[in-house]
């Protein structure tokens, strides 16, 4: 690969995938829940990269992977109002937004 | 000869009547219980009066037959079967039969349960009768089980007594160990023949040897528990806390013969393996020596008639070993009668004494004189004085022994003989002479004499028949030859000899151990004077008294030993298995149970309850399945 | 109604069933009860009546039911079941009659009778194998409840473990079943239509593991047998007579139906495998019920013991054998009723079951005394007494086999004496004696109790002395069977 | 336009769920929202079996095959089921949960007939969103808020994997469409990786080992009429879903292996895991996760018949929770129930031992079904351990059935006896009904079909 030469699929994939991943590590590493929600935002977008991308070198003219990328980020937006909706109860409830008290629910 | 069937048939519904009503019922039809059996008896009678004149080259005649299975194709059937021997065998059953019936009305008139025993003694008459007239060896052996059955109930009368009810299961168990062996034996023949009845059995199938010694085996193993031979007679000594004219009828005269029937009827089997005659002959000597040895040292006056019949026996198994089936039939028919009316006397003796214990009588005679006369008639029978039956059939026995060469047997049997004798003059004078020890003695009913005269008058005379029932079995009997007669004559007149100068001489019983006490010097003195009873003591009497004795233990200590022991070790086992089977069988599927539970709580130790956990292992789950792929390389 | 008839033995108690549990009283529940299992009796007494020895299958029924899998509504009788399923109708009657004075949640309990009698009647005529796998576990759940509610103090136990064992089986036979069903060979779920298929040998071997585990823990064999002594000990009167007259021989019942036709290679191959687990059932079995003190937990161990011989009988696999075995199976299950109602009746009179405990009968209650010795003496097998005829036709069978090794006859022989020894020494310590404490002053049995006896009694011994009375069913199918199956 | 006359049913749905989110004021208030909304859902399930089946709609990414016709009647009947135990329960805001199980039906019945990856993401998605508010209904209560937290977090996560499978199956493919064997079926390590990611997405909506772990967690939480729909008709839905799509990207070795891996894991953890619960929601939970390794049993071996067991399972595991929401979520609070509700406790039976595979239960047929196809794939060890597993499960289904009929000591508590609505036990009624009674009907299921003659 040279600098300034137009990137491959590969390539686009495997910008993917380490999004993906960062948004995996920081998912699982995170103790506050809006840090957790905002990890799950970057592995949708990872998601939405691939999507965009690749429907460049699979079937440019049917442009399905921009409607899909479309589709996936209205779920996700709706998802993640959800979630962040969610956590706001708990921190009426708990006063907190700390992962680590929320185990109460185990075995 | 169709009313032959109404033999075992009558007794047999006499069971039926009695056995399902109410005591009281019960209690107050026992006449149709005797009267069956003397109808049977009038059959009986008549029945061998139509076999007679052809005797044993008449044809087996079939007088009824019911099938009662088909299997494998082969027929079960239940047929009652006339032929000379069947023939002989129903009306000595019939004849001991009616007269311990008729004894056992005035014998246990007081019993409360009376009714009960007549029903047990028509329920073992009908068996007793179903065995002998069967034609096939699967009939006899049901008949045979039915008897062991009356047997513990009646040993067992008495059961709210302990002894009895102990004495009625040991019976039970032990002779079915012999009918383990039974059973096995027509497993095999059924195997080879493919068939029970005599005639397949006996005459038309060609035996092999080895096959035949497994079958001759396995039933002599079954004759030797029903007749208490050596070693399974350890319970009929026990059997005799039952009453004692069941005691005649069963474990003296008839059911404790069914052994000898039975192996008498296989002979064709035993002759084709030929070990199996000499284990019968090895059986019966030692048997017939060894009862004898016991009956020596016994009190109880039954114990001594017990062990009698189980050294009697010992003969007849001895004779059919010898190959000599017509000497044995005929000492199994003398034998029921003398040894049945010495049951009976005994127990007119026990109710006039109130005991059992010889050490407690004496003087019977003065005030019995009916009873000491019978008595004394089959008290000679038994030691094989003339002209009573015992003499002539015992005879027959060593004769057979003397041509057949069997020389040891021949030893052993004389030796036996010569112990007979002993403990029949012991009892005899122990009982009926020397000092009275009871008051109020006083004759016996004549319901309880009549049977008892009855049969010592065949005792008397049956012996002279037997040449003609020789004739009419098939085997010539003939009369005894006079230097085998002497010999035994001679043997009996010594044991006689010596248990009247053992126990008859004296007039009174001594009992020394006050004296001693107090006068210490007189006391030597005495015992100066009875130095010839000393000397007898310590160089006869007991020397084989601790013979005697030693064999007594061992056979408590050994062999019933290893009787009572195997019970204990059995028990000792059943209840090992018992927590075997809890916690081993049932632990392990408790255990898993458990297993599962624990792998349960695994489970829930593995749900912490915290989401970066599981988000942590399910992507664990998803690498390790990547990892999977690449090793496997899609 | 004749071509019905058998669709009228099952479903006729299920009809019960229902209105058993709405009936308006417990009097009413009863008496409904009482009608239905006697009317079952009946046809069942009709169908005995009409049956043609040596026929083959008879009053086969078949209709469509599931398509998709080829399972059809298949009903009929042969010699074999035909003997069960009259057992079945009448211990189900006596069942009823013996809980006449059940208080406890009467119409509950008349109600699951009922239903235990649709399975079990079921059982034994269905002639398609997911009909016969409805039937076998539709048992379980009235059996479960009958323990579990009506028994002794440890029923949750007993009643779970029952559950657990048997449907740990059946699973297993129902994965048998779905391999017959998808080997090349089989396709189809008819029982009748598998025979004879020819499967691989190898095939064979696993499917009759399969079949194996689902039968012999019903038997049960050992060592699978420890659910039965529990079960027993808790389950009420009623739920033990038919737990032992009938659950049971569901088990031997599906070896003969099942394994032994469709499967016979792999029943020659197992057959020295079974007849040593018979053995030692036999023995094991009197061991244990010798060690017991509690006199139905001794009744309980004896029956591992007597199916032991109906196992003996089938691993030989002659028509001696099978008829034994059947014989077994019938006689067991009227001896072993007669056995279980008269503890049941002690029980109540003196509560409690200990040997110790009890002990004079005879004395005290003279017809309870007689018939509980009576049943004893059928149970260790006196000639004369229909414990007999299948105890020695098993043997005999398994002599004549060549599949059975001679020793492990032997051992089941001594079986025979050792069986006189647990018996005799119940009839030496409960039966005979002084009335103990617990016995003085007790009442001797009712009519009624009398009366549920007496029909027991009376088979014991017809069928110990007429043995053609039950053989002329059973011997023609098990000559068939030994013939084609097993070719001995 | 006739063409989408097979999105009648979903109509009715759609219009049912509007209707009570909107419809503030209808006489009756709650109940009749509830009960419009079941009696469309019923006709919308008649409607299903009317129409049958048909040719797929929007060029091809919604099929109306047999499986979507099997799997929609079941949804909409189950929803029915459902609501109309809902409009006599004893909560509050029930017009809101029903408007939310319509949508999370409508999805579930879109998820149904999806054979495009984008139809199937929407439908996945409006199926499950609705679900993250149905189990976080107690708002007030932190353990509710708790388990939905878990709930949305862990099926977020595992949607976005999915969600990037997805991306990569299409990127290697070059479609989104899976609509015969092999459609979608990638080449390569990544190929095998990204049908990996996408049908563990799947797994995780059939609460599926390892994907399981929100389930007992948010169960738990959740109140239990909430947990009675979540845990059934979304799973038909989505065993109707990952059918497709595992015929669709029948990529080699990838499918077998990873749902007998899944399958093995399932059965063993959610039987085991359960025999220690005292939450009847949690030992649901468990439970569900033992019948999912079935349904992948039956999956794996390529058989449609883990759909007809979804279905089969589904009945009576909403039933035994609907009890679970009227009498207590404690095995202990169902002490004495055969006292105070005799037929609900006779009807428990048949409930349970239709869960554990006894006939003449419904359930028996499934685990024939599901047997006989992975026998017939030659995954006899698996089924050995499917099969001693449904004993265990009998071990853990009988601990209900004990204090319901067998505690000792209860008082006959009658004034205690709530007046129940009469819809609630039509409802618990029906469910039997349906477990004695399917097997009569058992030749309606098409999809049962993988025993073949």
């Amino acid at each position: 690969m040279t600098i300034g030469a137009p990137a491959g699929a590969a390539q686009f994939m495997a910008l993917s995938a380490v999004l993906f991943s960062l948004g995996l590590y920081g998912a699982l590493s995170r103790k506050n829940a809006v840090m957790v929600l905002m990890s799950l935002e970057l592995m949708a977008n990872a998601v939405n990269l691939n999507l965009v991308s690749l429907t460049r070198f699979v079937d440019p003219a049917a442009m399905t992977g921009q409607f899909f990328a479309v589709f996936s980020m209205v779920v996700s937006a709706a998802e993640i109002g959800l979630g962040l909706a969610l956590v706001l109860a708990i921190y009426r409830q708990k006063k907190t937004v700390e992962l680590e008290a929320m185990e109460e629910l185990k075995g | 000869m169709g009313y032959v069937a109404l033999i075992p048939l009558l007794p047999a519904l006499s069971f039926a009547v009695l056995a399902p009503l109410p005591r009281a019922w019960r209690n107050w039809l026992v006449p149709v219980s005797v009267a069956a059996v003397v109808a049977s008896l009038g059959l009986s009678v008549a029945a061998f009066a139509a076999t007679w004149p052809g005797g044993h080259e008449a044809h087996a005649q079939t007088a009824f037959e019911a099938v009662f299975a088909h299997i494998g194709g082969a027929e079960l059937a239940f047929r009652l079967v006339v032929d000379p021997v069947s023939a002989l065998m129903a009306l000595v059953v019939t004849l001991v039969g009616t007269a311990v019936q008729v004894y056992s009305v005035g014998y246990m008139h007081r019993e409360e349960r009376i009714g009960w025993y007549f029903a047990a003694l028509s329920l073992f008459t009908a068996a007793m009768l179903t065995l002998v007239l069967a034609d096939n060896f699967l009939q006899l052996y049901m008949a045979w089980e039915v008897m062991g059955l009356c047997s513990y109930l009646l040993i067992g009368f008495w059961h709210q007594q302990p002894g009895p009810r102990a004495a009625s299961m040991k019976a039970f168990l032990t002779t079915r160990v012999g009918d383990v062996g039974f059973a096995l034996g027509l497993l095999v023949m059924y195997a080879n023949v493919g068939s029970f009845d005599f005639a397949a059995v006996l005459h038309e199938h060609a035996w092999q040897p080895a096959a035949a010694t497994a079958v001759a085996l396995l039933l002599l193993f079954g004759a030797m528990g029903k007749s208490a031979q050596l070693p399974l007679h350890v319970w009929l000594p026990d059997a005799m806390a039952g009453p004692t004219p069941a005691s005649a009828l069963i474990h003296a005269a008839t059911m404790v013969a069914a052994g000898v029937y039975l192996v008498g009827r296989a002979m064709p089997i035993f002759e084709a393996s030929g070990v199996a005659l000499t284990v019968t002959l090895i059986v019966g000597a030692l048997t017939a020596l060894v009862g004898g040895l016991l009956a020596a040292v016994q009190h109880d006056v039954k114990k001594v008639l017990a062990y009698s019949t189980i050294s009697q026996l010992g003969y007849m198994f001895v004779a059919l070993g010898a190959g000599g089936f017509v000497a044995g039939m005929y000492h199994l028919v003398t034998h029921a009668f003398f040894k049945s009316l010495l049951f009976l006397g005994a127990g007119v003796i026990i109710h006039a004494a109130h005991t059992q214990d010889m050490r407690e009588m004496g003087g019977l005679a003065k005030h019995m004189p009916v009873t000491t006369a019978a008595f004394g008639a089959g008290a000679l029978a038994l030691a094989g004085v003339p002209p009573m039956a015992g003499f002539f059939s015992k005879d027959e026995i060593l004769t057979v022994l003397v041509h057949e060469h069997q020389y040891a047997a021949l030893a052993i049997a004389l030796a036996a003989a010569f112990v007979t004798a002993f403990y029949v003059a012991r009892l005899f004078f122990r009982v009926f002479t020397g000092p009275p020890q009871t008051e109020h003695l006083k004759e016996a009913h004549v319901e309880m004499l009549a049977p008892m005269v009855v049969l010592a008058a065949i005792t008397a005379v049956v012996g002279f028949a037997g040449p003609a029932l020789g004739e009419f079995l098939g085997h010539e009997i003939p009369w005894p030859e006079p230097g085998v007669a002497a010999l035994s004559v001679g043997v009996a007149a010594a044991g006689l000899a010596a248990g009247w100068w053992v126990y008859g001489r004296r007039t009174v019983v001594l009992n020394t151990r006050p004296l001693k006490e107090r006068f210490g010097v007189l006391y030597t003195a005495l015992s100066l004077k009875l130095y010839f009873d000393l000397t007898y003591d310590n160089f006869v009497v007991k020397p084989y008294a601790r013979l005697a004795a030693w064999l007594a233990r061992f056979d408590l200590g050994v062999i019933d030993g290893v009787v009572n022991g195997a019970g204990r070790l059995w028990q000792a086992l059943s209840a090992a298995g018992s927590w075997f089977d809890t916690r081993a069988v049932d632990g392990a599927v408790n255990g898993a149970a458990a297993a599962v539970v624990a792998s349960g709580e695994r489970v829930r130790a593995i749900q912490v309850g915290r989401v970066q956990a599981y988000q942590a292992l399910m992507f664990g789950a998803i690498v390790l399945v990547m990892l999977l792929l690449v090793v496997k390389g899609v | 109604m004749a071509s019905h008839l058998l669709t009228a033995i099952v479903f006729v108690p299920l009809a019960g069933a229902v209105a058993c549990a709405l009936a308006p009283s417990a009097r009413a529940s009863r008496a409904l009860a009482l009608a239905v299992s006697g009317v079952v009796l009946a046809l069942a007494v009709w169908l005995v009546a009409a049956f043609e020895p040596g026929a083959g299958m008879q009053f086969v029924e078949r209709a469509r039911w599931i398509p998709q899998i080829g399972a059809e509504y298949h009903l009929g009788v042969d010699g074999i079941s035909l003997p069960m399923l009259a057992l079945s109708a009448l211990l189900t009657l006596l069942a009823v009659v013996a809980s006449w004075n059940v208080s406890e949640r009467p119409k509950t309990y008349f109600a699951l009778l009922m239903l235990l009698a649709v399975g079990m009647n079921g059982v034994f005529v269905a002639l398609d194998f997911v009909l016969f796998y409805v039937f076998w576990e539709l048992v379980l759940v009235p059996m479960y409840f009958l323990i579990a509610w009506w028994g002794g103090p440890r029923r949750q136990y007993a009643s779970i473990k029952f559950f657990l064992y048997t449907l740990f089986g059946s699973v297993f036979m129902l994965v048998g079943i779905i391999a017959l069903y998808l080997h090349p060979a089989g396709g189809t779920l008819d029982i009748t239509a598998l025979a004879g298929r020819g499967f691989p040998a190898q095939f064979q071997m696993w499917a009759f593991a399969a079949f194996f585990l689902g039968f012999a823990v019903k038997v049960p064999v050992f060592p699978l047998h420890t659910w039965l002594p529990d079960a027993h000990v808790e389950a009420p009167t009623a739920a033990s007579v038919l737990l032992a007259g009938i659950l049971l021989k569901m088990g031997t019942y599906g070896f003969i139906r099942v394994t032994l036709p469709i499967l016979p290679e792999a029943s020659r191959a197992w057959a020295p495998a079974v007849a040593a687990l018979a053995a030692v059932s036999i023995v094991y079995g009197a061991a244990l019920a010798f060690a017991q003190k509690d006199l139905k937990k001794l009744v309980a161990y004896s029956s591992v013991s007597h199916m032991g011989f109906v196992m003996l009988g089938i691993a030989a696999g002659t028509a001696e054998g099978i008829s034994g075995a059947v014989a077994v199976m019938f006689s067991h299950g009227v001896i072993t009723g007669m056995l279980f109602l008269l503890v049941g009746m002690v029980y109540e009179r003196t509560h409690t079951r200990m040997i110790e405990d009890v002990s004079g009968l005879s004395v005290q209650t003279p017809v309870a005394g007689g018939l509980l010795a009576f049943a004893s003496f059928a149970s260790l097998g006196l000639p004369g007494l229909s414990g007999f005829v299948g105890e020695f036709l098993s043997l005999l069978g398994a002599w004549k086999s060549e599949l059975v090794p001679a020793g492990w006859v032997v051992v089941s022989a001594v079986g025979v004496l050792l069986a006189a020894a647990y018996m005799l020494s119940v009839v030496q310590r409960v039966v005979l004696g002084e009335p103990s404490k617990a016995v003085a002053g007790i009442s001797d049995l009712s009519l009624r109790e009398v009366g549920v006896l007496v029909p027991l009694v009376a088979l014991t011994l017809v069928v110990g002395v007429w043995w053609d009375s039950l053989l002329r069913y059973v011997a023609p199918v098990a000559a068939e069977l030994a013939k084609r199956a097993v070719g001995s | 336009m006739t063409e989408l006359a097979v999105l009648l049913p979903e109509a009715l749905v759609i219009i049912g769920a509007l209707a009570a989110l909107f419809a503030e004021r209808l006489p009756g208030g709650d109940r009749t929202a509830a009960r419009l909304g079941s009696a469309l859902a019923f006709v919308a399930a008649l409607s299903v079996a009317a129409i049958g089946t048909a040719s797929p709609i929007a060029g091809g990414a919604l099929a109306y095959d047999a499986i979507a016709r099997d799997a929609r009647l079941a949804v909409a009947g189950l929803t029915a089921l459902y609501l109309l135990w809902l409009s006599g329960a004893d909560l509050e805001r029930v017009r809101e949960m029903a408007a939310f199980a319509l949508f999370a039906a409508l999805g579930g019945m879109l998820m149904a007939s999806a054979q495009d990856l984008m139809a199937l993401f929407i439908a996945i998605e409006l199926g499950t969103m609705p679900a993250y508010v149905m189990m976080g209904y107690e708002r007030g209560d932190a353990r509710t808020l708790e388990g939905s937290l878990k709930y949305y977090l862990l099926s977020m996560t595992t949607s976005l994997v999915m969600l990037y499978g997805f991306s990569l199956l299409f990127g290697l493919t070059g479609t989104t469409r899976f609509d015969h064997a092999g459609a979608l079926a990638p080449q390569g390590l990544l190929g095998a990786f990204a049908a990996v990611f996408a049908l563990a997405g799947l797994f995780a909506k059939l609460s599926a080992a390892p994907f399981h772990f929100w389930t007992p967690d948010a169960y738990a939480g959740a109140p239990a009429s909430a947990v009675a729909f979540v845990s059934t008709a979304p799973k038909i839905a989505g065993t109707a879903a990952l059918l497709r799509l595992a015929t669709g990207v029948s990529a080699g070795e990838v499918v077998p292996l990873f749902f007998g891996a899944a399958a093995l894991a399932s059965m063993l953890l959610g039987n085991l895991g359960a025999y220690p619960q005292r939450d009847i929601r949690r030992l649901m939970a468990y439970s569900g996760i033992a019948h999912s390794g079935y349904v992948l049993l039956a999956l794996g071996a390529g058989s449609a018949n883990g759909l007809a067991y979804a279905i089969i399972y589904a009945i009576p595991s909403l039933a035994v929770m609907l009890v679970a929401a009227e009498e207590g979520t404690a095995v202990d609070d169902w002490a004495g129930l055969v006292q105070r509700r005799p037929a609900v406790a006779w009807a428990l039976v048949a409930l349970l031992l239709s869960l554990v595979g006894v006939p003449p239960m419904v359930g028996f047929f499934g685990k024939l079904a599901v047997f006989g196809a992975a026998l017939d794939a030659g995954r006899t060890a698996l089924v050995v351990v499917a099969v001693l597993m449904s004993v265990v499960s009998a071990g853990y289904y009988f601990r209900l059935l004990r204090p319901a009929f067998f505690a000792e000591g209860v008082l006959e508590a009658a004034e205690g006896v709530q007046r129940r609505a009469w819809t609630s036990g039509a409802a618990i009624a029906i469910a039997t009904a349906l477990t004695l009674l399917l097997p009569l009907g058992l030749r309606a299921l098409q999809t049962l079909s993988g025993l073949r003659l």
